[in-house]
């Protein structure tokens, strides 16, 4: 390629108002007509000089589709900086050979679309007849070569969604006012600060019972932890427990 | 004249696509300005003539204050033969529905494809048995065991599917095509 | 001779009662014993031939895998104001695209669809989804198992092909386009 092609982009910048472009490959297509070269030989300085120029224009761009005119223009840049080099030996392949290939193939399918485009001009004005037959048919029915799996997801979407309209969910449980991990922390604090604590007398002036039993949990749950120990001299008597200096585990604790 | 020719062509294709008797007056409005009620009566008389020659199978008719096309009443057997025979490729929304459960909760019993659906689907399952798109997978081990369905092959190759799993998730549903519009 | 003529009626009857296109050989089917698709395909090229005459709002065309009867292009305006119907929208650019891309590569994944458009082209795909114009034929057997798209017979109905073999050609579109980029 030319290396002195490479400072005639900016002047070569298409002075034209930007068509919408779908695309890289539509902007490089346009490029590639502008500048009236074969495909087969592009001109890859100038067309990439062209592009970068074309970019920098384009005001405001939504990030995905300016992602993918970015991703182009490195690819372009690429191919520009190898055609700067020296061939090595043995490399027969030209560094644009695969951008030649993506854009015929992308010409190919916007010549298809316009064909489609022309018919669909003509043909969009048409309506199938529609007279009513002896006996109207039961229901709306489907033709089943027409449905496919996407159909039948939404169909089972639409009976979940109707399922779930007509069956709200049951009355929320309220959520447990006392959890057994929170009274460890709570026991163990108790007991850290007054060495021995009277845990029967706490228990049993609880408000809740709910709150003692889950109390009475939470202290099992710190012996068992090798925490505290628990004392009573007789039936019914006080219940101490008694910090035994071993620190809390917190991890060890569930959830719950 | 070559007006004439239009108004026919127009007030054919009209009431071709009519769910209901035309009024001339209708008809004249939409065939646009300088079209008389006259001439739109003019012009569906030539078309009853033409459609009246052998070979048509329609008929334009006056009635109820207005002009209809319709099928010639000796073809109503054949008619309803066909609407028959297209039901076989067809899938009503609660065969859809139906097939769309099994297909996707499947082994399911009829208890619980009517709760998910609300409604009772005996009646398409056994259609959807019969068309084989739905098949009989044993029984549930629960009280009454009730009979369970699975979909066939008929289903994984009508749809393209190697196999079941190959089923897109919901979500994947939702990404690709979002509602959709189930229904016609 | 008089039987061929009340087999072009029947068709005719059972073309307006359709609203889709209906296969040469249901209609055989419907119109009974003896008859052949070769005799139900000259039957509709009659009467196929009768509205090509001056004066008749419709015309039957073969598209979809079968044939159908339709009202005339040129009444779109009038029609769609009688129907109380807007215009139906142009396809945009993008959506042409993708569906050349299908038309011509189906069964197709997204992301080869993606790589030929050089963009992204999901949201295109959902619409054309949506107008079912596309509709999925499965997954490819590759890493992520994407799901393949094909086009519909509302496709080859929307675009008035009779079967997807009567696409042009690429070749023959280039040629038919003429300029092109190459060559100079």
């Amino acid at each position: 390629m030319d290396p002195a092609a490479v400072g005639e982009g900016l002047s070569a910048r298409p002075a034209v108002v930007l068509p919408a472009f779908e695309g890289p490959l539509d902007l490089l297509l346009h490029l590639v007509r502008e500048n009236k070269v074969s495909i087969w030989d592009i001109p890859i300085a100038r067309i990439c000089d062209q592009y970068h120029a074309v970019l920098r224009q384009m005001e405001v761009l939504d990030l995905d589709v300016a992602g993918e005119f970015l991703v182009t223009a490195s690819w372009l840049l690429a191919i520009k900086s190898r055609m700067l080099l020296p061939r090595h030996e043995g490399e027969t392949e030209d560094p644009r050979a695969e951008l030649v290939e993506r854009l015929l193939e992308y010409e190919k399918v916007k010549r298809a679309a316009a064909e489609l485009a022309g018919v669909e001009e003509v043909r969009r004005g048409m309506e199938a007849v529609a007279l009513e037959p002896p006996e109207a048919p039961a229901e709306l029915e489907l033709d089943l070569a027409d449905v496919d799996v996407i159909a039948l997801g939404q169909a089972l979407r639409a009976v979940l969604d109707r399922h779930r309209r007509d069956h709200p969910p049951a009355m929320e449980l309220p959520p447990l006012r006392h959890s057994v991990r929170e009274k460890i922390v709570e026991l163990f604090d108790l007991v850290t600060r007054q060495r021995t604590f009277p845990l029967l007398s706490h228990l049993l002036t609880r408000p809740e019972r709910l709150e003692s039993v889950t109390l009475l949990v939470a202290a099992l749950e710190l012996v068992r932890l090798g925490t505290a120990e628990v004392h009573q001299r007789e039936a019914f008597a006080e219940i101490y427990l008694t910090a035994t200096g071993a620190p809390l585990a917190v991890e060890a604790l569930g959830d719950g | 004249m070559a007006d004439a020719v239009r108004v026919q062509a127009l007030c054919e294709a009209i009431l071709a696509v009519a769910r209901e008797p035309v009024a001339a007056h209708t008809l004249a409005e939409v065939a646009g300005e300088g079209v008389t009620v006259a001439e739109v009566e003019a012009a569906l008389e030539q078309v009853r003539l033409r459609h009246e020659a052998e070979g048509s199978g329609l008929v334009v008719e006056r009635v109820g204050g207005g002009w209809r096309l319709a099928t010639r009443p000796e073809h109503e057997v054949p008619l309803r033969q066909f609407l028959g025979l297209r039901s076989r490729n067809r899938l009503s929304q609660a065969g859809l529905e139906v097939l769309a459960i099994v297909a996707y909760r499947q082994p399911i019993t009829l208890p619980e494809i009517n709760f998910l659906r609300g409604v009772n689907s005996a009646a398409v399952v056994r259609t959807l048995l019969d068309r084989k798109l739905l098949a009989v997978a044993g029984r549930k081990q629960v009280v009454g065991t009730p009979l369970l369905y699975r979909t066939t092959r008929e289903f994984l190759v009508h749809f393209g599917l190697p196999d079941l799993a190959s089923l897109p998730s919901l979500e994947e549903v939702e990404q690709v095509a979002g509602e959709g519009a189930s229904g016609c």
